[in-house]
């Protein structure tokens, strides 16, 4: 996977992918190609959601572990 | 000489005495005349006068008769003398009842049974009015009249508030004199008086320029006397015409010293009376008239005494009062004001501590409000985030499969037109090739009769040789 | 007492002071001053009332012979 | 005590302050003090208005012992 | 507490930090220093009123004592 | 069968001899090759196609296992 | 935690972050540390809010007993 790709650049390259689809403008010859790098991206994201998500969740079990503490 | 006998005198008088005795007996009459040869006798109390009648404005006698008075009407006379202060006497006029009378003795004879004393009091009030008028006409610079009273000279000068210098005119050292200094000397108040005696006679109006001559002693003194008083001191209660004269009346008006006056008038004031400061009755009144005028201004001075006395401790408890009053007005004032400030200051307190404590609770709210909405948004965002990644993923496998089905059938054209084309299908419906040395041909102008040709059809191939030739125009298959 | 005090002149000013005392306009600093004065005149009033001057000049006559007699 | 403090002058000063703590206008620093002044002004007052009356009473006794003698 | 506070002064500076604290325009960073300024003015406030208080009580005591001794 | 032919090249063939036969060019001597050759192209087409719908199919496969593992 | 940072600075800053989110502008990338951050503000507001209402409470404590100890 890409060092450097982003939650943003990811999402919208998922959209041209499917857009290419959409309009068939894809040739059959890259088809499956594309298909992959977009199970990539999906997979990308997801996980870049999923672990934000995560992290989210972790940051306000703190946050309300320290209130009920704190108070 | 007489034809007739002569008669007794006895038997004339009586004969007279019978005629008037027929006309008169029984028989009285009021009648108005003037009194002259009048005479007293003291030891038979007979008054003894003439009854004349004067021409009007002269001294010429129209009727005139003889009268006596005795008995009853000699007590008709004394009260008549007491009740006007009229002396009988020479030149009165005065109306008399009378009844007439014969004696043989003294002849005719008017009795004076009554005497009208109303008729003479008219007659000297008369006399009294005159002169009165006369001095209001003649001396209109000291005398004047309002309403009833007579302003004079005399009664306008103002009283010295004390009166204790006086000069006295009586009639010697009479008991009038004596009854007023008694109860001036013997005043129950201790006042003392300085009294100055000028003694003159006060009866019988021809002395009215005596007294007026001691009134000018008086002034001429230049004594400051307060007063003068003019008593009539004791002896009968009669002949106070005197102070009704024009001479006197007009010199006690003008006098420029107060004038109190004791006449002894039992009646109505004389003019003295009335042209005096203050007219008293009695020779004792004016001293208590002077003892209550002196008493009144010792009173005077007690009550200022009792005023200041009253009034000095009315400010003390007023002041005292007003001190009071500031006292506990500072000291309630001083404790408002310090529990003022202690209720002010506990409210800044409760201030300070109430909103201290809600800044805090809203400081509170806000950050919980603020903090719940970054922690709720972030899932929200992932959640639509991966919503959107169904999506998109969702609609790559649809379009995929939209993908492959136009391919297909796109390719499924094709191949139907290529089975349609192909000659294998076009030889099975009919169709035949024909060869001509060994090549095809669709020109038919090589071919002529008696050339070989195959023909290959769908499933055999023929050799032939042409036979004959038609020319046919081609055009039954245009389309 | 002054020489040449009248009955008018004393009650006049008894009455002053009086009125003074009334209208409470005397300060209370000179109040006894003035009730001592106001017994003054009072007391003169009521003397004089009671002597005369007459007697009074005797006196004083007597008392001038006196001091005459004595030098 | 002030030497030449007249009856007069004591009452209008303590009005003064009694008017200046009634408008309160009366700082609280230097209330205790204006009392204390007041305090000393109204006992001034009050024992000039006693040896006044007393003064004035005696007076007066004197005056009414001579009208009595006099009589 | 400072030397020459006076009442007055003390009680204006009072004044504004309850006004300010009132409006809510202290910041929570220094609203403890304020809350705890306020409470040494109070403090000193009420020392200051209850000193003056005992004074004037004294003060009044006194002369109602001299009072009851001068009837 | 070419060993780079492309699905995009024996399509595109395909569709020139579709269009050279359509309008009456093609000799018959010709056609039947030209037929023989679509028949090739058409089945070159039709495996590649087949091929890459089993491989896209495969990795939306593997995707959807993916997303419903990680759920 | 930042050693100047005033409870303003950390509020005001806190609901930019706020009014970022629920505008939906951060992007997945960012929005963790962003919400790190937050509750980093957030638990710094609270401590400091803490803080200032124990010291608010102990000097208001402190005034009572005072209160209490001078009546």
């Amino acid at each position: 996977m890409e060092q450097h790709l982003t939650y943003e650049a990811a999402y919208n390259e998922l959209r041209a992918i499917a857009a290419d689809i959409e309009t068939g403008s894809v040739p059959v010859d890259i088809l499956a190609e594309k298909v992959k790098r977009a199970a990539v991206l999906i997979e990308f994201c997801q996980q870049k959601l999923r672990s934000t998500e995560a992290e989210v969740t972790n940051i306000i079990k703190q946050m309300e572990q320290h209130n009920a503490g704190g108070k | 000489m007489s034809n007739t006998p002569p008669i007794r005198l006895s038997d004339l008088t009586n004969r007279i005495q019978q005629a008037i005795n027929n006309v008169f007996a029984g028989q009285t009459y009021w009648i108005i005349a003037d009194i002259t040869n009048y005479s007293y006798y003291q030891q038979k109390g007979y008054h003894y006068f003439d009854l004349v009648e004067k021409q009007e404005g002269t001294a010429g006698i129209i009727a005139k008769v003889a009268a006596v008075a005795w008995g009853a009407g000699a007590d008709k006379i004394k009260d008549f003398e007491r009740i006007t202060g009229q002396v009988f006497q020479n030149g009165i006029n005065v109306l008399v009842k009378v009844s007439v009378n014969y004696h043989n003795q003294y002849g005719l004879q008017i009795t004076v049974l009554d005497i009208d004393a109303n008729f003479t009091i008219g007659l000297l009030e008369q006399q009294k009015q005159a002169v009165l008028a006369r001095l209001l006409t003649e001396n209109p610079e000291f005398i004047q009249k309002a309403g009833d009273q007579y302003l004079t000279r005399n009664n306008r000068l103002v009283l010295n508030r004390v009166i204790q210098q006086l000069a006295v005119v009586s009639s010697g050292n009479s008991a009038g004199y004596q009854d007023f200094k008694h109860t001036l000397d013997n005043n129950r108040f201790g006042y003392r008086f300085i009294i100055h005696p000028y003694f003159t006679a006060v009866q019988g109006e021809e002395k009215a320029e005596l007294l007026q001559q001691r009134l000018i002693d008086i002034f001429n003194t230049g004594t400051p006397y307060d007063a003068v008083v003019i008593i009539r001191g004791g002896g009968a209660q009669t002949d106070f015409l005197i102070f009704d004269t024009y001479r006197l009346g007009k010199t006690v008006a003008r006098f420029p010293i107060p004038i109190i006056t004791g006449i002894g008038h039992q009646k109505n004031e004389t003019v003295v009376d009335l042209m005096a400061h203050s007219p008293t009755k009695t020779p004792t009144k004016a001293a208590e008239f002077i003892i209550a005028h002196n008493k009144a201004f010792e009173d005077e001075v007690i009550n200022l005494q009792k005023t200041i006395l009253i009034k000095s401790q009315q400010l003390f408890s007023a002041r005292s009062q007003s001190l009071s009053a500031l006292n506990s007005m500072i000291v309630n004032q001083a404790r408002t004001m310090l529990s003022r400030h202690k209720d002010q200051l506990q409210g800044y307190n409760q201030t300070v501590i109430n909103t201290t404590q809600s800044i805090l609770l809203s400081k509170h709210r806000e950050l919980l409000a603020v903090s719940g909405q970054v922690l709720s948004k972030p899932t929200i965002l992932v959640a639509h985030k991966r919503n959107e990644l169904e999506n998109i993923t969702a609609n790559i496998t649809s379009f995929n499969r939209m993908y492959f089905q136009n391919k297909h059938s796109e390719l499924e054209h094709h191949k139907t037109v290529f089975r349609l084309m192909s000659p294998a299908s076009i030889l099975k419906r009919g169709f035949a090739l024909v060869y001509q040395d060994g090549k095809v041909t669709a020109n038919p102008d090589t071919i002529k009769p008696g050339s070989n040709i195959q023909v290959v059809l769908n499933s055999a191939t023929l050799n032939a040789t042409v036979t004959a030739k038609n020319e046919t125009n081609g055009t039954a298959f245009d389309i």
